[in-house]
C-alpha cells in the first residue's frame, strides 16, 4: 500500500504523546544542560493534555493534529507551545479534506509545518534547534520517494535523517534560542528541541508504517 | 527539595493566587486566570502598558502590576512563556482606547507568542507597539545587541513606560521613552548556588563549592564563565566593569542603580556588594541618582545577584520618581 | 560557604555601609556607625520612637528607619545585641525633647543592654519607655507568655507605634499603643534549612531532608520540634493552628497577616503559603484587613518563613494605614 | 604565700584572653547546639579587643580588668558583653586600690562579680548559665579557706568545682537565655556560657596560683 487512511489514524498522535511524556526527564535534563531545564516537562504538560482530548474519540489524523497543534499554541506558552504548535497546525492544515495520505501529502505536510517553524522562528539548519532534525528529516524522505522507494521504506531513511540530525547538534553551538547566549559552552551536548523533534518524527512514522502494512 | 509547594505541576496556579489574595487592593485577575490586570485598569484615554514572562521571577513580573506601572501582566509557566492567548487577553484588559504597549524581555518564546497576540490584537482592532528588553551583557557580544536577553533593566523600562503613559503620552511617546529606557540599561548576573524547577526535582547544573557562575540568566542557565568565588568587593568590581565598560557613559552622567537578589541570597550580602558597588561607580565619574537593593527580579531559590545601571536624563529622572502602587514597589 | 562577603567579621561593617549609601535619601548614620538616624530625625516635640537588635536579620531592624517610623536603630553584631551605649546613642539621637520610646525584642542580651541604655539616658535627663515583643508562640507556654522571643510581630508593633508618635502622642501613650500592638500578634516560624554565621563557617544545626523544625527562630536556633516535611498547604494550616489557637479571637475580628521569609526563600513559595494561610484565617471567622508577604524579617540564608496575625482595633488600623518612608516599607 | 601583687597581676588578664581566643571554635559549636552559634565569635572579639588595649602595658589586675570590663560592656553587646562586663567591672572594683591580693580579697572579688551578674541577669543555679560554674566555684574556694587551706591549695577547688558545675550543665533544661525557648530539647549539651567561665576562673586561678608560689 502506497497511502493510509486518513480518518482512523489520530490514534499516531496519541502513540506520539506517549513517548513524549515517557521522555519527560530525559528531555528536561538535556535541557538544564544548556537551557533552562524545562523542555521535558513543557512538552509532556502540551502533549499529555492534547492526549487527554483526543483519547477515545476515534479522531482522524487531521483533527487529532489540530487538536494538539490548539493545545500547544493556546496553552503551552513557552518556545514549544507557538513552534510545534505551528508545526501540528500546518499538518492538520494541509491533510484537512483528505481521505487516503499518500507520499505526496505526506512530504506537503512536514514542508509546510517546516516553514510555520521558520516563519516564526526564523532557525535555519546548523542553528542547533529542532529544525537540525526536521529538515534533513523531510529531505531523506523525498530523496527515498524519488528513489522510487515504497512509502514504508522511505520513512526509514526519514528516521534515521531524523536522528542523525538530532546529533549532529551535540558538537554545534547554539545560534539561536535560550542556548545561544552560552557560545563555546553550548558545545557538546545535543539539543533538546532537537531531540523531541526525532522522537515526534519517529512516532510519526511507526505510525504510519503500522498503517501501510495494514 | 526543602520547599514550600504543594504540587510541583501548580507552583504557579498557587502562586499567583496567594499573591492575588494578599494584594486585592491592588490587582485582580482576568477571566483569564494567567492574566494579572491592576484595579485601576483600563484607564480610559491612558495607553496601556503590559508585560509578560516566565514565572520564577517572583515579585517580577506580576508584582510591578499597579498604578502608574503595569496594567496587566501575562503568566507564564516557570521560566516559560506565557502563551499568546494570555498576552493576547494581557491587552485586551490594559486597553483603554488609545493603545498598548507590551515591554517584555528577549526570549524566543517571548517574542513569537508577542508576535501572535500583536496579530490576534490587530482583529480586534487594538494598536500594539512592543519594545524588547535587551539590557543583559554577557549575553551576546556589543554587536549583537539585538541578542542579548532582557533581566532586570526590565524593571527600569516599566517603571519609566508605565509613569510616561500615566503622564498621558502617546502610545508612539510611550514606546520611545521604554525603549530609550531600556536603551540607557545594562545588567550582569552572577551565580553561587543553582535553582531546581520542582516539576524536575535536582537542579539543572551545580556550582561547585568556591567558585560562580559570571554572566547567569534569570532562568537557571548556567553562565557564560566559570571563575573562582572572591571576596564581595571584588565580585562586585568585576561586575561593575563588565557593566560600564559594556556602557560607556560620560563622566558626569547620573545614574540608577538596580542590586536585586537572585532569590536565596539575603538581603545583607546585597548591601555588601551595593558598598562596592557604589564606590566604583563613582570612582568612574558617575553620579548616582538612586539605589534599588532588594529581590527585585529573581530566578526561583537561587543564590546570586544582578547588577542593573541605568543612564538617566532629566525625562527619565522624571519618571523613575513618579510615585506608584504596586506589590513589588511602592 | 558560596556567599557574598569580604571578612566574615566585618560582615555588619559593610552591611551597614551598603545600606547606608543606598538609601542615603532616607537614612543616615550617627557618630556611633553602630546608629542608623533616620534624616528627620529627632523630630522636635515628637516622641523618639528607636529599636536595636543583632543583626542578619535584614531588612530588619536598619530597614524600618525612616519618616512615621523608626527615628534610630542600634546595630549589635550577627544575631546579638548592641552594646547598651548603642541603644543610647539611638536614643540621643531620637531624642525630640518628650521623650525616646524603645520597641524592642525579648532576648537576654537585648533586655540587659537596654536597661543600662536606659539608666545612661536617664543621667542625660531624657525619659525612656520600652516596649519588649513577645510574640513567638511556640517560645514558650501561654502562661509565660513574658518569656516568649520577640519576632516578625515587631515590625507591626514599629509601624504602630512610629504612627502614633507620629500623631503627636505621648510617651506614655506612644508605650501603650506599641504594647497593645504586639500584645495583639502571635507568630510562629517554620525553617527548613539552617543558616551559617559567616565567622562560624558552618551552620549550627541541620535539618535532615524531608523534615521540617517547627517553632524556628530568628537566630538559627534550632525549633521546638521537628516534623517530616509536608505540602505547603498543611505547612500552612500548622502555622495557622498554632497562631490562632494560641490567639484566641473572637469571630469577626479584623486581622493583618505578615508571611516573611527568613532569608533563603523565594517570594512565589511565600505566596503559595499565603493562599492556604488566607483560607484558613477566613474559615475561622476573621477578616483579613491587609496581608504583607516578602523578606520583612530574616535570618541570614536561612530557608524557612514566619507567619504574624496581630488583631487590629480602629486605632491599629488608622496607624497601620499612615504612610511611612523607610527603606523596606514605603 | 598567701597573696599576691595587684599591681603586676594584669598579665593575668592576657594570659585569660589567650585561652578564650583559643576556645573560640569550640565555644560557638557548643552554643550552636541550643543556641545561636555565636558565644566563641562575641567572646574571642570582647577578651581580644581588650588584651590589644591591655598588652605591653604592664597594668595592674585591677586595671587589667577594668579594661577589659570596659570592653565587653560598651563595644561587645549581646548578652556576654553586659554579663561578663558587669562581672569584671565589679572585679575591678573590689580591686582598685589593693595592694595585696590575699583569699578574703579575692573571694569578695568573686562575689561581687557574681552579684553583679544576677543583678541584671536574675539567672540562678540550675538555670543552665554560667552561674553554674561560677556560684560553687567560689563557694569551693571559700569553704576550702575556711577548712585552712592555703590561697594556692584553695584555687584547687575553685578550678574543680568551676569544672564539675560546667559539666552538671549538661543535664539541665535551660531555664533562661536563648535556649531556654527548646524546653527538653536543650538537654543533654553543656551550656556555652558556663564553658566559657570555667575557662576563665581556671586562667585566673592559675595566674594567682604562679604568683603566689613565686
Ligand atoms: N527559533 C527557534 N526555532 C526553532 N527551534 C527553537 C527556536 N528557539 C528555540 N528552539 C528550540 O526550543 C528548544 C527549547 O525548548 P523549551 O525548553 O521547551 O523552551 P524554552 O527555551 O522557552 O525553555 C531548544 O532546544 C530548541 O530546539
Ligand atoms: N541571664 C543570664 N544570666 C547569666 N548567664 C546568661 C544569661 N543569659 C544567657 N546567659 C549565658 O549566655 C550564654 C550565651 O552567650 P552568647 O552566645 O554570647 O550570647 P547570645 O545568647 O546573645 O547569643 C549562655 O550559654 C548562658 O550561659
Ligand atoms: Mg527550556
Ligand atoms: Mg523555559
Ligand atoms: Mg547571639
Ligand atoms: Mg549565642
Amino acid at each position: 500500500m502506497s497511502q493510509f487512511l486518513n480518518s482512523t489514524a489520530g490514534d499516531i498522535v496519541l502513540a506520539m504523546a506517549d513517548k513524549i511524556v515517557e521522555n519527560r526527564s530525559y528531555l528536561s535534563e538535556i535541557d538544564g544542560k544548556i537551557g533552562d531545564g524545562d523542555h521535558g516537562v513543557n512538552m509532556a504538560k502540551g502533549f499529555g493534555m492534547a492526549a487527554q482530548r483526543i483519547k477515545g474519540r476515534s479522531l482522524s489524523l487531521s483533527e487529532a493534529m489540530e487538536t494538539l497543534g490548539n493545545v500547544l499554541m493556546t496553552e503551552i506558552g513557552g518556545s514549544m507551545g507557538p513552534l510545534y504548535g505551528i508545526m501540528f497546525s500546518q499538518f492538520a492544515e494541509v491533510l484537512d479534506g483528505v481521505e487516503n495520505i499518500d507520499p505526496a501529502t505526506f512530504s506537503a505536510m512536514l514542508h509546510s509545518g517546516l516553514d510555520g517553524i521558520q516563519s516564526i522562528g526564523s532557525a535555519k539548519v546548523g542553528d542547533k534547534t529542532l529544525v537540525d532534525a526536521l529538515s534533513p528529516a523531510i529531505d531523506a524522505f523525498d530523496a527515498a520517494i524519488a528513489d522510487g522507494e515504497s512509502f514504508a521504506q522511505a520513512l526509514e531513511p526519514l528516521v534515521a535523517a531524523a536522528e542523525a540530525g538530532r546529533d549532529s547538534t551535540r558538537d554545534l553551538v547554539s545560534k539561536i534560542g535560550r542556548s545561544s547566549r552560552l557560545g563555546e559552552r553550548s558545545r557538546g551536548v545535543l539539543d533538546a528541541g532537537a531531540t523531541s523533534c526525532a522522537i515526534i518524527l519517529e512516532a510519526l512514522a511507526r505510525g504510519a508504517q503500522g498503517r501501510l502494512q495494514n | 527539595m526543602q520547599r514550600f509547594i504543594n504540587d510541583p505541576d501548580q507552583v504557579v496556579e498557587d502562586t499567583v493566587k496567594g499573591f492575588v489574595r494578599a494584594h486585592a487592593d491592588i490587582v485582580r485577575l482576568a477571566d483569564n486566570p494567567r492574566v494579572v490586570v491592576a484595579k485601576t485598569a483600563p484607564v480610559a484615554g491612558k495607553v496601556g502598558v503590559i508585560t509578560g514572562g516566565g514565572s520564577g521571577h517572583e515579585p517580577a513580573f506580576i508584582g510591578y502590576t499597579g498604578k502608574n506601572l503595569l496594567d496587566a501582566v501575562a503568566v507564564g509557566e516557570l521560566f516559560s512563556s506565557p502563551t499568546a492567548k494570555s498576552f493576547h487577553d494581557a491587552i485586551k484588559a490594559a486597553d483603554g482606547g488609545r493603545g498598548v504597549v507590551c515591554l517584555y524581555g528577549n526570549y524566543a518564546g517571548d517574542n513569537m507568542n508577542v508576535k501572535m497576540a500583536t496579530k490576534l490584537a490587530a482583529k480586534d482592532g487594538i494598536a500594539v507597539a512592543t519594545v524588547v528588553a535587551n539590557d543583559d551583557v554577557c549575553s551576546a557580544g556589543p554587536s549583537e545587541r539585538d541578542k542579548r536577553r532582557g533581566v532586570a533593566g526590565e524593571i527600569f523600562m516599566w517603571k519609566c513606560g508605565g509613569a510616561k503613559a500615566s503622564e498621558g503620552a502617546s502610545l508612539e511617546q510611550v514606546r520611545a521613552t521604554a525603549q530609550r529606557a531600556i536603551d540607557n540599561c545594562r545588567s550582569v548576573g552572577i551565580g553561587l548556588g543553582p535553582c531546581t524547577l520542582p516539576a524536575v526535582g535536582h537542579p539543572n547544573f551545580s556550582i561547585e563549592p568556591d567558585t560562580m557562575e559570571v554572566g547567569i540568566g534569570h532562568h537557571g542557565e548556567p553562565g557564560v564563565r566559570v571563575e573562582p568565588l572572591k571576596r564581595a568587593a571584588e565580585v562586585a568590581r568585576d561586575m561593575c566593569g563588565i557593566v560600564l565598560d559594556d556602557h560607556d557613559l560620560a563622566a558626569g552622567t547620573e545614574v540608577a542603580v538596580l542590586v536585586s537578589g537572585l532569590g536565596a541570597t539575603p538581603l545583607n550580602e546585597l548591601y555588601i556588594l551595593n558598598h562596592t558597588i557604589a564606590e566604583e561607580i563613582e570612582a568612574r565619574g558617575l553620579t548616582i541618582h538612586r539605589t534599588y537593593v532588594g529581590n527585585y527580579f529573581t530566578s526561583l531559590e537561587m543564590v546570586g545577584a544582578t547588577l542593573t545601571v541605568m543612564a538617566l536624563d532629566d525625562e527619565l529622572k522624571r519618571l523613575l520618581e513618579l510615585e506608584v502602587h504596586s506589590p513589588a514597589m511602592r
